[in-house]
């Protein structure tokens, strides 16, 4: 990612940021749970990341604009009581935000709804939707934070869409669903299975941080 | 409500579907806080107290609150309010009041609320339980299932993951990345409960 | 239309009956804790989400604030959260006290007695995953001499009885030993200390008299008042711990039993 | 004293917008998964009960064996009973299996539609399979306005196919290769295989054991 066009703190900066340098999965190592579960197959990998980008767009959005506006409204010592319950009104926005996507998605999309079954209301716990609401959207203004969480979304959303290719193509001989290999081909079920997924997940962990320690930048984790 | 049906609960939850090895459910802090045995009983007791509690409380809120009222579209929000807040109380009490146990098991409560396994099992209990007859029983024994299968796999997690350090791995793969490849080779032991039914 | 009124009046309701509950909650059962940890704890993101090895954010501002954990172990914070804890914490890794490594067993070939015949790869390290290796005591040096090969220096030399002898004077205190000996045998302390414990076994004093003649028994003589009027040593698990700067050793070394003891020979101003 | 106030009443007002906001939300949606649900329902049905051309809302009856059973009637085109439909529902590998039966008046089962379940994909999940359908190159090359090779047979599930024409009492769960009547299972997944095959029969059975129920004309 050149630095030229607005370097790090740019708007390309704060987007790319999200999708290789702090990748959510592979680098921060965080919302783990629902990665595992879901990338069994890339069409749920895309609805799940779909699901949770917007629900990261919805928060940044509403968690930035109303802590700016009680930052200008209230006296410095009021905005440092209202500091004290701001985790639990970041998690009351976010659940309102992922319940809104489980009503939308079980209206227009029941079959991704039933798939993707108790996963759609774990991304309130996902870590890192409410650590961008923290770390970032209630310290920054509402440009900055919307960029970041579509990189941020669409960074989980990569991420999750190698790791579930990667498990479809080797435990099903499938991509979206199709055969690829033609009959012949003996899928190794043990991909699509709990064990496939945890070491699919760290083999591509230690890639990334291999390309990343080849680069001098020192392995975070 | 017989007793047989019960054990078959706990049975599958702790060892045919253990949270951690299939379900995928507290793997944030499952690889952050499994390095020493001691922490990981710690944070086990934690959990295991925790979604026990949870289990009963987020049936009382769902049967007798949003129920009633038609509402219960909004489960998320409740369970996540309900378990947040009580889970802060308890570390709050616990700190001012027992400070020994605070040390040994309150510590661990905050990583519990961002914990994916205790809403995971909440919003199971609803899914597979709720309207059932006799359903507060079956949640409490899943939560607390649930709970015993969370701190096996840490407790057997830690003690690897010490005897990892001493290990030579390769650059790369040290620390999370070997946890996890180890975590995958003991789900596919855990595989082996699938076929358990009695 | 009266599910719109249900939801916002119960949710609203949650909300106040909650939040009342825990900010009263937080004022009934206030417990002070050091503002320096508060303030960290503030920097950090507040996710609680353990991957930093720690059991939530306030476990690890403790550990930062007494310097047990490195502000980089916050994946999720970032740099951001790096530069703030260094400013409150105001340690940009002060230039330390020049140290020097010390190898805390004594217990020789000759001193400490063998459990089995060891054939196996001759590292520190396979011995200790293969069944702790050939020494008795679980917690003494396996003399295989990883930390010898591990030093760029030079400045360890295995001796006749299979322990390790650091050359201080070549020793620059890198901890490349101190990673690799499998026991965490070898140690750095500031050059000022003056005496250093010979011996790391935990085990109970009848035990270790069966397995090494150098062995501390964990008689407790050191700690007495009597022994050491300063007070600074104390009995912990079975082993005297005690400052850098403990000065008045001299009995101690002496009516020590077993001889745990080492004074180090290039340690200035001898008493 | 007072702060805490101020805090909790700004907390309750954050909590009591954002049940506002769903309380419209869940209002624009809720017809959309009634619809969703309903259609379901008829698509369910007239896969089960080929022969049907209407069919009547849920009805309720009680069962000899204690508790009572939804289903619904299925009428031929001449206005008569042609079956019925009802629901069965076992837990299977890791998930609850509901599945929609069609039985013909006389007992044998004229179709099984699988209603929800989340096996293991690749596994159990297997028991809604279709044939290959067509593989992903082709797919790709209709995508590139390649001919589309006929339309492929509309794809039909293997598994699902067994139940037809058997009655109650011959639904037996055979191994995948097994000669003989019966329902051949999935490779690989025999707990979700049977717990299939026992739904079926045991909802069958247990129907049809308490006798052909009284015509009720619906809607």
């Amino acid at each position: 990612m050149s630095a030229a066009r607005g370097g790090p703190e740019g708007a390309w900066g704060q987007f790319s940021k999200g999708v290789f340098r702090l990748n959510p999965i592979f680098v921060i190592i965080l919302g783990l749970c629902p990665a595992l579960a879901v990338s069994v197959s890339v069409a749920n990998a895309i609805g799940m990341g779909a699901a949770a980008t917007f629900v990261l767009l919805g928060s940044t959005l509403v968690v930035s604009s109303l802590m700016g506006t009680l930052r200008r409204f209230f006296s410095p010592p009021l905005y440092r009581q209202v500091q004290r319950i701001r985790i639990p009104i970041y998690i009351v926005v976010i659940a309102s935000f992922v319940t809104i996507v489980d009503l939308v998605m079980h209206a227009w999309a029941p079959a991704l709804h039933a798939r993707l079954g108790i996963f759609v209301p774990l991304i309130v716990v996902n870590c890192i939707i409410l650590g961008r609401a923290e770390a970032f959207a209630s310290r920054h203004g509402v440009g900055a934070s919307l960029l970041d969480a579509l990189g941020m979304g669409l960074g989980f959303t990569l991420a999750l869409c190698l790791l579930s290719a990667v498990r479809e193509l080797l435990g099903a001989g499938r991509l979206f669903g199709a055969p690829v290999f033609g009959p012949a081909f003996r899928p190794a079920l043990v991909m699509t299975l709990a064990p496939g997924a945890l070491i699919t997940l760290g083999l591509l962990m230690g890639l990334f941080r291999y390309r990343r320690l080849r680069r001098g930048d020192d392995g975070l984790l | 409500m017989d007793f047989f049906e019960l054990l078959m609960i706990f049975v599958g939850v702790v060892l045919v579907h253990n949270f951690i090895f299939s379900r995928f459910l507290g793997l944030c802090p499952y690889v952050g806080v499994s390095e020493r045995i001691p922490s990981a009983m710690g944070m086990g007791m934690a959990v295991i107290f925790v979604m026990t509690m949870s289990s009963v409380i987020t049936w009382a809120v769902y049967e007798w609150v949003l129920v009633p009222c038609g509402i219960t579209y909004l489960y998320i929000i409740a369970f996540i309010l309900v378990i947040a807040s009580f889970v802060q109380l308890v570390e709050m009490f616990l700190q001012k009041s027992v400070p020994a146990l605070y040390r040994a098991l309150g510590i661990y409560l905050p990583l519990i609320t961002t914990n994916c396994a205790v809403l995971g099992v909440a919003t199971l209990n609803r899914q597979e339980f709720f309207g059932t007859p006799g359903s507060l029983l079956k949640c409490v024994v899943q939560g607390f299932g649930g709970g015993v299968g969370f701190m096996l796999a840490m407790v057997i997690m830690a003690g690897i993951r010490e005897r990892l350090d001493l290990a030579d791995v390769p650059e790369a793969l040290k620390g999370i990345p070997i946890a996890l490849i180890t975590a995958g080779l003991i789900s596919m032991a855990f595989l082996g409960f699938s076929g358990l039914s009695f | 239309m009266n599910i719109i009124l249900y939801s916002a009046a119960v949710l609203g309701a949650m909300g106040l009956l909650l939040g009342l509950g825990l900010l009263l909650f937080a004022r009934i059962f206030a417990v002070g804790i050091d503002p320096r940890v508060e303030r960290i704890l503030e920097a950090l993101p507040g996710l609680n989400c353990g991957v930093c090895g720690f059991a939530g954010c306030a476990a690890m501002a403790e550990a930062l604030a007494s310097g047990k954990a490195k502000a980089r172990q916050c994946a999720p914070g970032g740099p951001a959260v790096v530069e703030k804890v260094a400013a409150i914490l105001g340690t940009a890794e002060a230039a330390a006290e020049p140290r020097v490594a010390v190898v805390r067993c004594q217990g020789g070939t000759g001193e400490s007695r063998k459990r089995a015949v060891y054939g196996g790869v001759p590292d520190c390290v396979s011995a200790e995953l293969l069944e702790e290796g050939v020494k008795a005591c679980r917690y003494g040096c396996l003399w295989m001499g990883s930390c010898a090969r591990a030093c760029p220096f030079d400045a360890i030399r295995m001796g006749g009885d299979g322990l390790p002898r650091i050359i201080e004077t070549r020793c620059t205190a890198c901890g490349r030993c101190v990673e690799v000996c499998p026991r965490g045998i070898i140690t750095l302390v500031p050059r000022s200390q003056k005496v250093y414990l010979g011996c790391m076994s935990r085990d109970k004093g009848k035990k270790v008299k069966e397995l090494c003649a150098k062995g501390c028994i964990a008689c407790g003589l050191c700690a007495l008042p009597k022994v050491t009027p300063s007070r600074k040593v104390v009995m912990e698990n079975n082993l005297p711990t005690f400052p850098a700067d403990w000065e008045d050793f001299g009995t101690a070394v002496e009516k020590c039993p077993s001889g745990c003891f080492v004074v180090r020979a290039g340690a200035p101003g001898r008493g | 004293m007072r702060e805490t106030l101020r805090l909790g009443a700004l907390l309750a007002a954050v909590c009591a917008a954002s049940g506002l906001a769903l309380g419209f939300v869940q209002r624009a949606t809720q017809p959309r998964i009634e619809q969703a649900a309903a259609r379901e329902l008829a698509e369910s049905l007239a896969v089960v009960l080929p022969g049907a051309a209407g069919f009547s809302g849920a009805r309720e009856r009680p069962l000899p064996g204690g508790g009572s059973v939804t289903f619904y009637d299925g009428y031929g085109a001449d206005g008569r009973i042609a079956g019925y439909a009802l629901p069965a529902e076992r837990q299977g590998y890791q998930s609850p299996i509901r599945v929609l039966v069609g039985i013909a008046t006389d007992g044998t089962v004229t179709g099984v539609r699988v209603l929800s379940q989340a096996e293991t994909p690749g596994l159990g999940a297997r028991i809604e399979e279709t044939e290959a359908g067509e593989s992903l190159w082709a797919r790709i090359g209709l995508l590139f306005g390649g001919r589309g090779g006929g339309d492929a047979p509309s794809p039909r599930p293997w598994f699902l196919e067994q139940y037809a024409g058997l009655r109650a009492d011959e639904i037996v769960l055979r191994g995948p290769a097994e000669s003989g009547k019966g329902i051949h299972a999935v490779t690989g997944a025999t707990i979700t295989s049977r717990a299939l095959t026992d739904a079926v029969r045991d909802a069958v059975g247990e129907f049809m054991r308490a006798g052909v129920p009284e015509e009720g004309r619906g809607g």
